[in-house]
């Protein structure tokens, strides 16, 4: 039974092995769904966030997770309107992972505000001159197209392929998938662009507030630079990932090669602009609103070094690393490099969330601190488990790799060549 | 591939139904009002005018509908020779047990609405937004969304009809709508608290 | 969201971003529309199987998708760009019109205890047509093909009466884990079926019996070199599927080749073998 | 559209004896619940709070000053007004009082996260008021739910109260006596006052063009409308950037 | 089987499409979101006429004009009334919601009546000779005051026992200089108002070890080293050079000289946090005594009453004599520590307590009786220590009696077997007819002189919560005015001394006290205590932590809160019973980590 839901030639492990792989994750999934539970049941009350801390775990990792999806818009712009063709190796893991970033973090966003009921009266009652009616807009928009860019990929499933509407759908709908990418890549311009600007105009935060272009602060561009940059180094992580756990070759090292070059070039230009960018900051923005840049990183144990660790050790030097093609080659290098821009990124997002919460804006206002509480980590473990396991069943069922199977023939081919060859 | 069909438009027709028909009859429950009033009679052989029994404070604000006391004026003893009068003087008028009248206009609890202001400073008749109630022989029963508490009269009439709009409610959209047209000012704090 | 709900505004903030919204909306709703459409279309004209070949087409390795030029040695590099269907491809026809298919002598080809008959049209998935004298066209395996399904487990015929489109699926044969749909090689009615015992399956009222009907099929000189390399590929499949490459010497292919390997996955070899997705 | 009142404060802080009064007659007036056990300074609901500043010196040395902080009522660029998805924060034209919707409050805490005054508070716990004590709310103001913003309006209720008894006198004007919010009202030594900032002749708009009037990070731009004023350096100096030397300041 | 769920499928797809075309699911969304915006449990306000009425809070002897904003009668919020001539419309936090407190979730509610009055005639009825029968009256000097005295001398061996009282008032008004040892004028120590207006006349030089409220709005606050103030006093008195005084007080001798300058200035006055402490006795030296200090006057009484037991302090009644303590705690005031209270006791003693509270003499007494509590009952409330012309005003009851309570005047009346009076109106009787004075009428809004208004109408005005205040009458000088020299400190090893920076007199407060207590760092609760960063880090305490407040005669479970306004050494703490039991007389404490 399960076996004819795989497709055709792909090995997959054995329905116990799978279910044991499985039910960890689900077990986590439960948890976090009782988490989850309780904050809906008692309200968030069960979180550590509090008046000062307003956003916490959650929202930072939205912000982390949102960013690292944007390979999913970013792959399809380049495989589908500028004809990168090599990418679609990887196009339907990067929808799949764009799906699970964006589904979780938005099922987090439902668990986060306190009236989840209300959540519809952004678009019926909606306020435009706020970045997060756009991040709303944009991400709902976009969680939509990348379901409808996901459903060619279930359709082609082996068993639902036995469906002759399915089957033509499915073809019909995948000639028509580059409408999809070029309205996905307005989309994701947006909003990871508005969860940037979020931050930026925050006029009350002189550590968050940034100067801009027309109503985006420059935030905004800084947003989308850096979740461009890091969406490639994140497909080629979790392929990496995959690639060791399946014990499986998924795609031809070009494909890597060609990842971590887009990823280094985005983030060298990322980095560059960040670096103006806070020197702007500095020298002007947060003096201009009374505020002294030096007294941000005076508050224990936020400290200068951040701002290094955001935009040299976790920027510069993966933007080199990947963009040098000797280092890039070695897959230690490959993987360290891509997975220090995936951390950078976050770094970034804690440094928006967390920092600019935490530092006091009154002179009589104390720096305050947060942990969250094990309902937020649960909650957030189980939209890490879901993605697990949604990925996991996307990788069994349906044809995340299709160079796969070939991989393997070829893999065969050289395995008779060198037998050949050691025999004579 | 017929019988899929089939199915489909069998489903399709049901939820129709479902939503059209039966779903505005189990949407509100209906409550009856304790006594049945006649406003009619009262209008024409008290001769009564709205503001007699739906009074105003000293302060301003509107005491809604009137208390036991105020009926116990004239029917301490029974006036006429109606059972539902006599069935109001045993239950309510001598056992001086307030009636609890199940108000068909009442605004949800954050919702400021200044009668007053309507009434007196802005010439608006009674009947503009409460219809021609002075004249109804009977009260109705009152009609409760249970899941939203509002009642049919603030929601407005159609339920059922493809309508963007609701007409003759009482809800905000209603009222913002009004103040547009007067090119009043309004904004949330006006007519919420 | 729409003029007249509180809060709306005709100003450049709203009409912009709301535009936007609307725009989106309209983009992906047109899509998918327009898919269903074009769906609905496709089904009607009767094209499910040129899609469900054609994806199956497009889910073969490089490899597998080489023109048959390429197997002649006319061509050193070259795919398929008609998925295997030569009746559409300029190329093709300009070549046998430059280098006719040349006969080979004797009436069979003898490819590694193999025999197969040049009375008949071969299908590159492994069915054969042959043009009988009253107009009909019967439909079989090859002799690959039928060592590779052995004695079948079940066999799923379609009726008589029911269409049948060259590159779509002519019938279905299980045999272990393998369920395989075997290709039509022309587009014709059915008018009989038969069996594995009388040596072909369908017998096929073709539509045309023109010049151009055969054309995308398989014949003379082509076979050899062609069913030389499926023995590769088989090779190379039953590796993948983790068998020991015993077919490695060009030893001849057992008659039941499927029971010769019990440990390999059979779905996935007949997959690769009948070119299936 | 300009405001027909501009309504504002003036605190002297020099007056401010810290006792609270005006934080339990704004809990008073506004349906303020009481909050769990497991609250604390940062969870609990206090549409006004006086905080304890302090010179950052050392004890002897060290000096104190009660400052109470509400809504600001910023009238430039509120910073909560337009981050707010759903309009559920807005300006009123005709007083200038920032105004907070419950109702339509998704709960996203965005609006917290823009103030730089922390005068916003969300209900992170169901409201609940001891048995009985349900019968000492205030009709004229809403009750609000868990799970929403909620923020000082210079007690609009009164504001709608007075305009009644206007109306009720057939004026559209109210007698600026039957408007003073609670904690103004409340403050027994009279370091709170209100007023119409746009009038010249209230007591408030003169105490804001006072030498020593300030307010709280004017160099934001957000152009609070809360004035504060002090005889003393130090603590007209709270209204600039924090001091990292304060740090180990907890109560607060 | 295939095709039933193929066709299952499409059948439920059908429904859901043909769904969407309705309006019940788009009503069903709007419908929760409504539901969300009437949140279920959420009480709704009871709507009605708005009324204003008038009262005096009883919860501390300032005794504050109170008006209440009622809707359909039920006091909604409370604000005081300017034109009171003592309380100029001021009130405390704990007066502005005092209307919650009848619905305090930890109120006591019922007792053992009928248990309790039966051991008490039966303890009566079998004691010992030189056994007593005793009323300890928390809050002396009011009307029911003298119905207890009454009844005590009316019981053989009844004694009529009171918290150390200061017997005398201070005038304010009168005074150019306030030199205060830690009397906590900002913070209940009399009437806030009065305090406020005279504030702009007095210079104030507090002196205190930490910067409470009122040294935060002194002109000049000397931080003093704690347990040193008699030292300071000695040096203001001339017994001690100011360089020995600013050696053991800590207090600069630039600073002392300073306030010996302003003292001797004129028209200086010396008030301590306890007012029978002997740094009063400093007043003499200034001349404030029968200027500032005067001799407090009481309204007048039925010539009946003057048969009343005498005020006795607790420490002058015999010991282990008491057989029938009765405890009227129905308002707060001075709480005695119980184990002053202890020895006084007869092996076999029966202890009642009249209270509303379980965090008073409740601990220790083994029937606790349900009071009623403000406002629910008409009551006076006794002078307060900075009215100096006499007063008389009722605290008039706004709700009815929210749970049945004992009436603790009835109760020892009936044990005295005295018959059932109504002292209030017979006061006002007594007052009427001595026709002295002005009687403020809150509703009207006017005063009218005593001799202009019938007796009912004086009474009625009264009982609706006006006021009588007496003519100003001449000051003169307290008699009978002894001041106990300073004793030696007890010595205890404990490192802290316990300061009490947040006076309270204990009994409910209103439930929205957290707003200040625990929603923001405004006040120090009751459970909290405040330690220096020094002290905190030499316990290994941070901010925030649970911690034991150990002295020599008990422990109390605390929060600690760091505070770096607070002296090394010192530990705050807020007032009460608890605190006073625990440290009450030595202030010397530990504080541990729990």
């Amino acid at each position: 039974m399960d076996r004819e839901f795989i497709a055709r030639g792909l090995q997959r492990s054995s329905p116990g092995r799978f279910l044991l792989w499985i039910l960890p994750w689900a077990a986590l999934l439960a948890f976090g769904l009782y988490c989850a539970g309780l904050c809906l049941a008692k309200g968030l009350n069960q979180t550590n966030m509090d008046n000062r801390f307003a956003f916490g775990l959650w929202i930072f990792l939205d912000l982390t997770v949102i960013a690292l999806g944007a390979g999913a818009f970013l792959t399809g712009f380049l495989l589908y309107i500028l004809k990168l063709d090599e990418l679609r190796a990887v196009i339907n893991s990067a929808v799949v992972i764009g799906v699970v970033c964006y589904s979780g973090a938005v099922s987090a966003l439902m668990v986060d505000v306190g009236q989840p009921l209300r959540s519809w009266f952004t678009f019926w009652y909606p306020n435009v001159h706020s970045m997060l009616t756009e991040v709303t807009f944009c991400i709902s928009c976009y969680l939509t197209v990348l379901l409808i860019e996901y459903l060619p990929i279930v359709l082609r499933n082996r068993k639902l392929r036995d469906v002759p509407s399915f089957l033509v759908f499915e073809h019909k709908l995948h000639n028509l998938v580059y409408v999809l990418a070029g309205v996905g890549t307005f989309l994701s311009f947006f909003h990871q662009g508005s969860l940037g600007g979020l931050y930026g105009v925050l006029r009350g935060r002189p550590f968050a507030f940034r100067e801009g272009f027309a109503v985006w602060p420059s935030t905004f561009f800084l947003f989308i630079l850096s979740a461009a940059a890091v969406g490639p180094s994140f497909i080629l992580l979790t392929t990496k990932l995959v690639e060791t756990l399946s014990r499986k070759r998924l795609v031809r090292p070009t494909v890597y090669s060609l990842l971590a070059r887009v990823s280094g070039l985005l983030l060298a230009v990322y980095v560059l602009a960040k670096a103006v960018d806070t020197l702007v900051w500095i020298n002007r923005t947060s003096p201009g609103h009374g505020f002294l840049a030096s007294q941000y990183y005076s508050w224990k144990p936020f400290g200068t070094w951040i701002l290094f660790a955001e935009i040299v050790v976790f920027g510069m030097l993966p933007a080199l690393v990947m963009l040098t093609p000797r280092l890039r080659a070695h897959n230690g290098w490959l993987v360290g490099a891509a997975a220090m821009a995936c951390g950078g990124v976050a770094l970034n997002r804690f440094v928006m969330t967390v920092q600019t919460l935490a530092l006091p804006t009154l002179s009589f206002d104390s720096f305050v601190s947060y942990y969250p509480s094990w309902q937020e980590v649960g909650t957030f473990l189980a939209v890490v488990a879901y993605g697990v396991l949604l990925y996991s069943f996307s990788f069994r069922y349906f044809n995340l790799f299709p160079e796969e199977r070939e991989l393997r023939l070829e893999a065969a081919v050289h395995e008779e060549e060198s037998a050949l060859a050691g025999r004579y | 591939m017929t019988g899929g069909k089939i199915a489909f438009a069998s489903g399709m027709l049901l939820a129709l139904a479902g939503g059209w028909l039966a779903f505005p009859r189990v949407l509100y429950r209906t409550h009856p009002q304790p006594v049945d009033f006649s406003h009619k009679i009262h209008a024409e052989k008290a001769g009564a005018k709205c503001e007699d029994c739906h009074a105003f404070r000293d302060d301003g604000t509107y005491a809604g509908i009137p208390t036991l006391d105020k009926c116990s004026g004239c029917h301490a003893a029974a006036m006429g020779t109606t059972a539902e009068e006599k069935n109001f003087i045993d239950r309510y008028v001598t056992p001086n047990r307030e009636p609890q009248w199940l108000s068909y206009a009442r605004q949800p609890e954050n919702v400021y609405f200044s009668h007053i202001a309507h009434v007196k400073l802005g010439k608006v008749k009674c009947e503009q937004c409460h219809g021609n109630e002075g004249g109804a022989a009977t009260l109705r029963p009152f009609a409760q969304d249970p899941i939203s508490g509002y009642s049919r009269d603030i929601w407005g009439r159609p339920v059922n009809r493809i309508a963007l709009r609701t007409e003759g409610g009482m809800k905000m959209d209603d009222c913002v709508d009004c103040h547009r047209r007067q090119g009043l000012e309004y904004s949330c704090l006006g007519c919420h608290k | 969201m729409l003029p007249w709900i509180y809060g709306f505004d005709w100003n450049t903030g709203h009409i912009v971003f709301l535009g936007a919204f609307y725009a989106v909306l309209a983009a992906i709703a047109a899509t998918l529309t327009a898919a269903a459409i074009r769906s609905l279309r496709a089904i009607r004209a009767g094209q499910t199987d040129a899609i469900r070949w054609h994806g199956d087409f497009e889910s073969l390795p490089e490899r597998d998708q080489v023109c048959r030029h390429v197997l002649t040695g006319e061509f050193r590099e070259r795919q398929c760009p008609h998925a295997f269907d030569c009746r559409e491809c300029e190329t093709h026809a300009k070549l046998i019109e430059r280098h006719p298919l040349a006969p080979v002598a004797g009436h069979e080809e003898d490819v590694s205890g193999m025999a197969f008959p040049l009375d008949r049209f071969y299908h590159r998935g492994h069915t054969w047509a042959r043009l009988e004298t009253d107009g009909t066209v019967l439909v079989g395996l090859d002799e690959l093909g039928a060592r590779l399904l052995g004695v079948p487990d079940a066999l799923t015929l379609p009726q008589p009466g029911e269409r049948t489109h060259a590159n779509g699926a002519a019938f279905h044969i299980r045999r272990r884990n393998a369920d395989v749909r075997v290709v039509s090689p022309v587009d014709g009615t059915v008018i009989e079926t038969g069996s594995a015992g009388r040596g072909w399956y369908l017998r096929v009222k073709p539509d045309s019996t023109g010049a151009n009907a055969f054309r995308h099929l398989l014949r003379g000189s082509e076979i050899r070199p062609w069913i030389e390399r499926e023995i590769e590929r088989l090779q190379l499949a039953l590796t993948a599927e983790g068998t020991a490459p015993a077919l490695a010497d060009g030893g001849v292919p057992v008659s039941d080749i499927a029971a010769a390997y019990p440990a390999a996955d059979w779905d996935a070899v007949c997959g690769e073998m009948f070119l299936e997705g | 559209m300009t405001p027909r009142k501009r309504y504002g404060m003036s605190i002297d802080i020099d007056k401010c004896n810290g006792c609270g009064a005006c934080m339990m007659a704004c809990a008073v007036e506004n349906n303020v619940p009481p909050v769990p056990e497991a609250a604390n300074d940062r969870k609990g609901i206090t549409w006004i709070r006086v905080y304890r500043v302090d010179n950052h010196r050392a004890y002897p040395e060290r000096r104190t000053a009660y400052v109470p902080v509400l809504c600001q009522q910023c009238g430039h660029d509120t910073p909560c007004v337009h981050v707010c998805p759903q309009q559920a924060v807005d300006v009123d034209p005709e007083t200038g009082i920032v105004g907070q919707m419950p109702e339509r409050c998704l709960g996203c805490r965005y609006c917290m996260v823009a103030c730089p005054y922390h005068a916003r508070y969300f209900n992170w716990w169901d409201p609940a008021w001891p048995a009985g004590m349900e019968k000492t709310l205030n009709p004229n103001v809403a009750p609000r739910m868990r799970g929403v913003v909620e923020k000082c309006n210079f007690c609009h209720g009164r504001w709608h109260a007075a305009q009644q008894k206007a109306a009720a006198a057939g004026k559209r004007e109210i007698d600026a006596a039957d408007y003073v919010p609670a904690c103004v009202e409340a403050c027994p030594t009279g370091a709170l006052r209100f007023g119409d900032l746009d009038d010249p002749s209230t007591e408030v708009a003169h105490d804001a063009a006072r030498p020593e009037s300030f307010r709280l990070l004017e160099k934001i731009g957000t152009e609070p409308k809360i004035h504060y004023r002090s005889q003393r350096d130090w603590v007209r100096d709270i209204a600039n950037a924090p001091h990292p030397d304060g740090k180990d300041q907890h109560r607060g | 089987m295939t095709t039933t769920r193929r066709n299952l499928l499409k059948f439920v797809g059908g429904g859901a499409a043909g769904a969407l075309l309705t309006p019940a699911p788009w009503r069903l969304i709007t419908d929760s979101a409504l539901w969300s915006e009437n949140w279920p449990g959420i009480p709704r306000p009871a709507h009605g006429g708005i009324t204003a009425r008038f009262t005096h809070c009883t919860l501390c002897p300032a005794g504050c004009a109170v008006r209440a904003r009622c809707v359909a009668g039920q006091p909604v919020s409370l604000t005081g009334v300017k034109p009171h001539a003592v309380s100029h419309g001021a009130l405390c936090p704990w007066g502005i919601a005092g209307h919650h407190l009848p619905y305090h979730p930890a109120r006591v509610r019922q007792g053992p009546v009928k248990e309790a009055t039966a051991a008490v005639a039966q303890a009566i009825a079998q004691r010992g000779t030189g056994e007593h029968v005793a009323v300890l009256d928390l809050r002396p000097g009011r009307t029911v005051s003298w119905t207890h005295r009454r009844a005590m001398a009316a019981i053989n061996g009844g004694l009529y026992l009171t918290p150390r009282q200061p017997g005398y008032s201070i005038d304010l008004a009168a005074a150019k200089t306030v030199i205060s040892f830690g009397a906590p004028l900002f913070d209940g120590w009399g009437t806030p108002g009065n305090v406020i207006a005279a504030r702009s006349i007095f210079r104030l030089i507090q002196i205190e070890p930490v910067e409470t409220r009122t040294a935060a709005m002194a002109d000049l606050w000397l931080p003093i080293q704690p347990g040193s103030e008699f030292m300071l006093a000695a040096a203001l008195a001339g017994n001690m050079t100011l360089a020995e005084a600013a050696l053991i007080t800590g207090v600069g001798e630039q600073a002392l000289a300073a306030v010996q300058e302003a003292a001797e200035s004129g028209q200086a006055v010396v008030l301590a946090a306890d007012p029978a402490s002997p740094l009063m006795s400093l007043n003499e030296k200034y001349g404030a005594l029968g200027r500032t200090v005067v001799a407090r006057s009481d309204a007048p009484m039925p010539e009946a009453w003057k048969q009343a037991a005498p005020e006795m302090s607790m420490a002058a009644a015999p010991d282990g004599a008491i057989r029938v303590l009765l405890i009227d705690e129905s308002l707060p005031g001075g709480y005695i520590p119980w184990r002053r209270i202890a020895p006084k006791l007869a092996p076999d003693a029966v202890v009642v307590v009249f209270t509303s509270s379980n965090d008073g003499y409740a601990r220790h007494a083994q029937f606790v009786l349900p009071a009623a509590v403000y406002p629910e009952t008409a009551e006076d409330i006794g002078p307060a220590i900075d009215t100096v012309a006499a007063v008389f005003r009722i605290a008039a009851p706004l709700i009815a009696p929210v749970v049945p309570a004992v009436d603790p005047a009835r109760f020892v009346e009936r044990l005295a077997g005295l018959p059932a009076s109504e002292p209030l109106r017979e006061r006002a009787g007594a007052i009427h007819k001595a026709g002295r004075g002005t009687l403020l009428d809150y509703t009207a809004a006017k005063s009218t002189p005593v001799k202009d208004v019938t007796a009912d109408n004086f009474w009625k005005t009264l009982s609706q919560g006006g006021c009588w205040m007496d003519d100003s009458a001449k000051r003169t000088a307290p008699e009978n005015l002894v001041f106990p020299a300073a004793g030696e400190p007890p010595r205890d090893e404990r490192p802290l001394t316990v300061v009490v920076a947040e006076p309270r007199r204990g009994g409910l407060e209103s439930p929205l006290m957290s707003k200040l207590e625990r929603e923001s760092n405004l006040r120090l609760a009751a459970n909290r205590v405040a330690l220096s960063p020094d002290g905190a880090r030499a316990s290994g305490i941070e901010n925030g932590d649970r911690a034991v407040l150990e002295t020599a005669f008990g422990r109390l479970n605390v929060v600690v809160a760091i505070d770096p306004s607070v002296p090394a050494g010192v530990v705050e703490v807020a007032g009460g019973p608890r605190m006073a039991d625990l440290c009450g007389g030595n202030g010397r404490a530990r504080v541990v980590r729990a």
